[in-house]
């Protein structure tokens, strides 16, 4: 039994912590939060890429680090804390994901060294309308090898090179790869909650689209992505809770109201207690994530939405009650409240909301069940 | 229990109706933000046109400028003003707080010169009270007045003040003797929002938004006569504005807008199916409403006891901390339900989703103006269930003693 | 708008409680409690009828006071504070609402004096196994006039002398008046998380069965006969969880912790804020409740509802703060504690679960939009 | 991270296995109450054979009758002993708390005495801190102790004991001087829980068991050699006791018992349909199971940092809170479910709703001891999160004088 970061992945995360706080400190996401012309911060995407992160777990025969998942997961849970305003979880955590998962030799040959170089910024399009994603709702369509419809919201989607779709040919679904500077290709930034994080929607008119992963296969597929991705982000909201905690704990300490902190008062120091709960449990579920991530094990579907469901709920959670803690200061532009608050809204959306990973949690249970 | 009204209140209610049928104009411009004179001059009109019917300050006396009437009368005027679109009303912090206290507190001359013109919408009124390092501890205030021949002198800043930008005069705390205890050594003015001395900064809220401003006081000179209350009277004076405050009707109007949840749900899916059809969501629904539901009957209760001749019971106390938390909860229960779409922030292409946020970035503010949460349920658990006060540690010592922090 | 009892009900509720601090003190509901043979306090009983309680809201002409719902509505609140062990809302607001509701003149000139002078005990008879009631859960049913089935549980059922029970004719569901007294009635008593109310099983073999209201419409009848019961019990919920946070204020007073008492501990005083705040929701609900009740409004199934969904909870969580309040000493069997916790529980299902409620009061709601 | 075992740990967990496999009887007579001698006998034989095959107290040194292993190998065999059905462990708080205090506080010839027949199962001890008037305030013990001669006359009344009707032996924290500040002025002593001067009464729980006690002390009079610690050590002493109290990895396993939920669901219905379809059921399920997951990873956290030879994270402190809250949750929602069904109370006619009903009557038990969920929260806030204490008036006065409400 080993149920911790080992050394080497804990001087890892260290590292990563020691190069984000000089890399990406607040004023970095600020300068993407105030800049409307900029979704990502391009400096930081390309000194991250320099530290070889972007391939972490891409094998070293394609350019990557070859590190495990648990590496990977530990420069999440650092990226969450930072609020690093870059298209890191679109391009690693999903399409990285779906190549290293579906893609052909060729294909992989061909995208995973750009992506670890830092050449290629991903994007992962799947939503069309309000409501949880279902096969069902996928109404882009290929004809002819060609793909039209349109994606909404694809977050990074206003700066990806590289997007894995899922699209319909005939009455199934599949994953397709489609290179977003090609022909046929429109994209319109959105205004999001969060505007340290770009988002686009993209409409397709017959643009070149080369199958990902078999066909038929892409809501199955899109699932697996989603549990991979699920997990990553689980410690990038995980990393985003404990900083929002460790912010409401310094408030509470330096504040002082009646003639002391009010870190002493119990309305303060239990709201605390409860956040820090939330966030051990969101850690604990997250390593068994990674675990099942790591070694491919069956539980993965389970632990996957289990870190997921726990992850958005302490960020959540986390974020809100930082917040408060910091009574009217919090809630200015100036104090950094709300752009936790704001990311921890994101990233609880972006793979799909706690409600329908609930669901299919539950759905895994009872399959387990009557296993 | 009736809904109905009793002959008395009934024909008052006609009379009401008719009056606004006749007299009310149709024109809201929105919330009042930095830049919009139009709207305050459209609110000034209407409330001169209510004062000069007897329809402004109800309960006051006529020779003041008011209407001469009972609270329920007024309560039912603000039944029916709200069903009609008339401006938004700016004066409610003077007439409410401010001018109340000048009238219980002032001198002859100040009642005078204020309370009409307050009265007919000629002159706003701003609260300047809350300072950066007191917050929820409004006792705390920092600001100086200093003697200087017949006048004070002031310097310091004042945060959270609503309307500062278009108020012409303001109710100061200041702390004029920093060597007695926190609630000693303070002192009341009256101070000219228009002086030189004094600086309006917008605060620029998490929301995008800015509804409260700081305000800078430097070498700010008043006369002694417009001190409101004894010298180190301040904070009797300051308890008598913040019970009008309190006594005023508290919040929980509005519904709990699961109507608007109704609509999202009619309109996405779930992985189960029709969200319409969620047993989690239609649970989620009954509780909002019924909370929502209960506080629109507890402000019938406190109405009652108005239209009762009587002081409402604490039970208004409840309004603002259930609401801001279940309008928390729901904004962010629909966005998950949106799922992905959630993010979109653009009334064009998700409408409903862009209604939540904007609900959902409002919220925080909500739990925390006017009383945050923790220092509410302080409030109930002391004054309406008896408990004892938290220990107090600024208590009988010189105020430039206590710690802060700083 | 007059929108809190009269005068006169208050008096009348004054009285109320005066009467039942002498005659119910908690010494009373413990001798029900300890004693296994007694599932209710008989001399209690008689004192209430003899106060003319049971026939508040029945016509002066069929033996009653002729008062409205909302006094009666004033008694339940404080039969709801006292935990008073007695059949009461089973006689009152279930029984004796379906007879003024659905009976035919002979029905109420034979019944409601009877109730009114406290000679007959009723029970309402519609549960038959676990889940929501439903019309398909029913399958007791009426051949040849006769009733034969099973109905459990039946809160006082075991002491009961006339039941109001749903059964099946053919294919479809009608209430049904039952004297238990008669042949082919066999009852037997069930242990329940609250001893201080009797529950039976009662079942039947071509007992003698006369129907109450139109045939066919008995689930509707039913309906309508727990939306009354539902506003009168939540008075009594209200009651209770007024009395159980009354408990905890007295207790943090006198309670002393680490030199202070523990109700100037914030942990404490915002659980009893949190309580009050449950507790005024709850009763300006069952206040709009009482009113439809009594006006006959249209409102009655949505105030109804909200009446029971607020004062369940409520009463619930005033129940179990209360008890946690009070620490080490709630938790032992000589504290009262217990007894709301109980009571609380009972309560909150004797009419059907707040979840089912919850349910019925959205069905209402989309029909009023449809509307 | 890794769920397997190292080499050395495989080695040793096939080693257990095959012990346990040859050893351990298969016989558990459920919770000891105040009628089981034979469950007791059978506790105690278990008990001896694991001392003497050296898996009784591990980590303790050989010549103690412990094993003289690491805490990984502890922890290894208390997850296979657990998976084999035991006479359960009426041991844990003496050799837990009572016994290590002795090893640590106690004189030489007390480890002699106590120690190994206490580790062979042959004598059981009992902690007496807890007071009628303490409750959570441990310090606040009011049992006197006086210097008689060369003994001690006690007199006082000790509360909330676990085991204490099954006990040979208690440590006794006494009040020796009630002019000293609280935390001073108290003494340390282990008691023969034989003694006729010392009644032992159980307490009648809500849930109607019986697994605590009330202790009398009346002119019990001890020896001086049986103090332990120096006369006004006795919380430095007692501090002892609950560190090993708090270093014992903390609760959380028991999964959600969610597998209860899902039988109930397939069983029953909602007005909409079947339960086990209903998404607000399904939602609860899913944050039950976290919830419960959350708590047995943290476990396994904290037996890593034990198997790396590192002391556990603050994280093991926050299992019982979790759970308790869990527990009372799911059982009030499942009689919810149950509908008017989740009143009846007996296995015969509706066995699922009297085990939720068992569940529903033990968690306000769980939320309160060892720590209410107040205490636990503050500790956390405190020890972990580094918040200031909350003001304290009982530090620095005489004890007697401290305000308790009597």
């Amino acid at each position: 039994m080993d149920f911790d970061y080992t050394d080497d992945q804990k001087f890892l995360r260290t590292e990563a912590r020691r190069f984000l706080e000089s890399r990406s400190p607040i004023e970095v996401v600020r300068g993407v939060l105030n800049d409307d012309s900029k979704s990502y911060d391009a400096g930081l995407w390309k000194a991250v890429a320099e530290q070889g992160w972007l391939g972490a777990a891409i094998p070293e025969e394609h350019g990557g680090l070859g590190l495990g998942h648990i590496e990977l997961a530990a420069i999440a849970e650092e990226l969450g804390r930072s609020l690093a305003p870059i298209p890191f979880a679109s391009t690693v955590y999903f399409v990285t994901e779906a190549v290293m998962l579906a893609g052909s030799d060729a294909q992989k040959s061909r995208w995973l060294p750009k992506i670890a170089a830092g050449e290629v910024i991903g994007c992962f399009a799947t939503s069309e309308r309000a409501g949880a994603l279902t096969e069902a709702q996928v109404q882009a369509r290929i004809d002819g090898g060609k793909l039209s419809g349109v994606k909404i919201p694809v977050t990074d989607g206003d700066i990806a090179d590289l997007a894995v779709v899922l699209a319909r040919e005939g009455s199934r679904t599949s994953l397709y790869l489609v290179e977003l500077v090609g022909a046929g290709v429109t994209r319109e930034t959105i205004q999001t909650l969060d505007p340290t994080r770009g988002v686009a929607k993209l409409t397709f008119a017959n643009a070149a689209a080369e199958r990902l992963g078999e066909a038929g296969e892409g809501m199955a597929l899109a699932e697996q992505v989603l549990n991979r991705a699920a997990v990553l982000l689980a410690f990038e909201q995980v990393g985003g809770a404990d900083r929002a905690l460790e912010m409401a704990k310094s408030y509470a300490l330096e504040r002082y109201a009646f003639g002391r902190p009010i870190g002493s008062y119990q309305a303060i120091k239990h709201k605390l207690a409860d956040i820090y709960i939330k966030n051990e449990l969101a850690r604990s579920n997250a390593y068994y994530g990674a675990w099942a991530l790591q070694t491919g094990a069956a539980e993965l579907p389970v632990a996957a939405a289990a870190a997921r469901v726990a992850a958005c709920e302490a960020f959540w959670f986390a974020a809100k009650e930082s917040l408060q803690t910091h009574g009217g200061m919090g809630y200015t532009w100036e104090v950094d409240c709300h752009l936790f608050y704001r990311r921890a809204q994101q990233l609880g959306l972006v793979a799909g909301g706690a409600k329908a990973w609930k669901e299919r949690l539950v759905t895994e249970l009872e399959r387990r069940n009557a296993a | 229990m009736d809904f109905n009204d009793t002959p008395e209140e009934a024909a008052y209610r006609a009379e009401v109706r008719a009056w606004l049928e006749a007299n009310a104009p149709r024109t809201r411009v929105g919330e009042v933000s930095h830049d919009d004179a139009p709207n305050l001059d459209a609110s000034k009109a209407w409330q001169r046109k209510k004062a000069e019917s007897g329809y402004a300050c109800i309960t006051w006396p006529k020779d003041w400028g008011g209407g001469g009437g009972k609270a329920w009368q007024s309560v039912i005027f603000g039944q029916e003003e709200s069903k009609v679109t008339t401006p938004i009303n700016p004066f409610a912090i003077g007439l409410g707080m401010c001018v109340p206290t000048i009238m219980s507190a002032g001198n002859d001359a100040d009642k005078e010169r204020f309370v009409r013109p307050a009265v007919l919408g000629d002159e706003i009124w701003c609260q300047l009270f809350s300072e950066p390092a007191g917050g929820s501890d409004v006792a705390a205030a920092r600001t100086r007045a200093v003697r200087d021949g017949d006048d004070w002198m002031i310097n310091g800043q004042k945060v959270w003040t609503s309307g500062a930008h278009y108020s012409d005069f303001g109710l100061l705390l200041t702390r004029t003797d920093p060597d007695q205890p926190k609630h000693k050594g303070m002192t009341m003015f009256w101070i000219d929002m228009h002086d030189p001395a004094v600086e309006v900064r917008p605060i620029h809220q998490m929301s995008g938004a800015s509804n409260f401003n700081e305000v800078y006081f430097t070498d700010l000179r008043v006369k002694d006569s417009q001190r409101v209350g004894g010298v180190g009277e301040g904070w009797r004076v300051a308890l008598v504005t913040l019970m009008n405050e309190r006594l005023s009707v508290g919040g929980g109007g509005g519904g709990s807008g699961h109507g608007r949840v109704f609509k999202l749900a009619n309109d996405v899916a779930t992985l189960a199916g029709p969200a319409a059809k969620d047993a989690g969501l239609r649970e989620k629904i009954a509780e909002w409403f019924v909370q929502a539901e209960g506080l629109k009957y507890t402000t019938y209760r406190t109405m009652t006891a108005l239209s009762r001749g009587q002081t409402p019971g604490p039970e208004s106390s409840i309004g603002k901390i259930v609401s801001a938390g279940v309008m928390q909860d729901m904004a962010h229960t629909a966005l998950d339900l949106e799922d992905q779409f959630g993010i979109i922030n653009d009334p064009a292409l998700a409408p409903l989703a862009a209604a939540f946020q904007t609900t959902l970035m409002a919220a925080p503010g909500l739990r925390i103006a006017g009383g945050t949460d923790e220092i509410l349920r302080n409030i109930i658990a002391e004054r309406v269930l008896g408990m004892p006060q938290d220990v107090r540690l600024d208590k009988n010592v010189p105020f430039k003693d206590i710690p802060s922090g700083r």
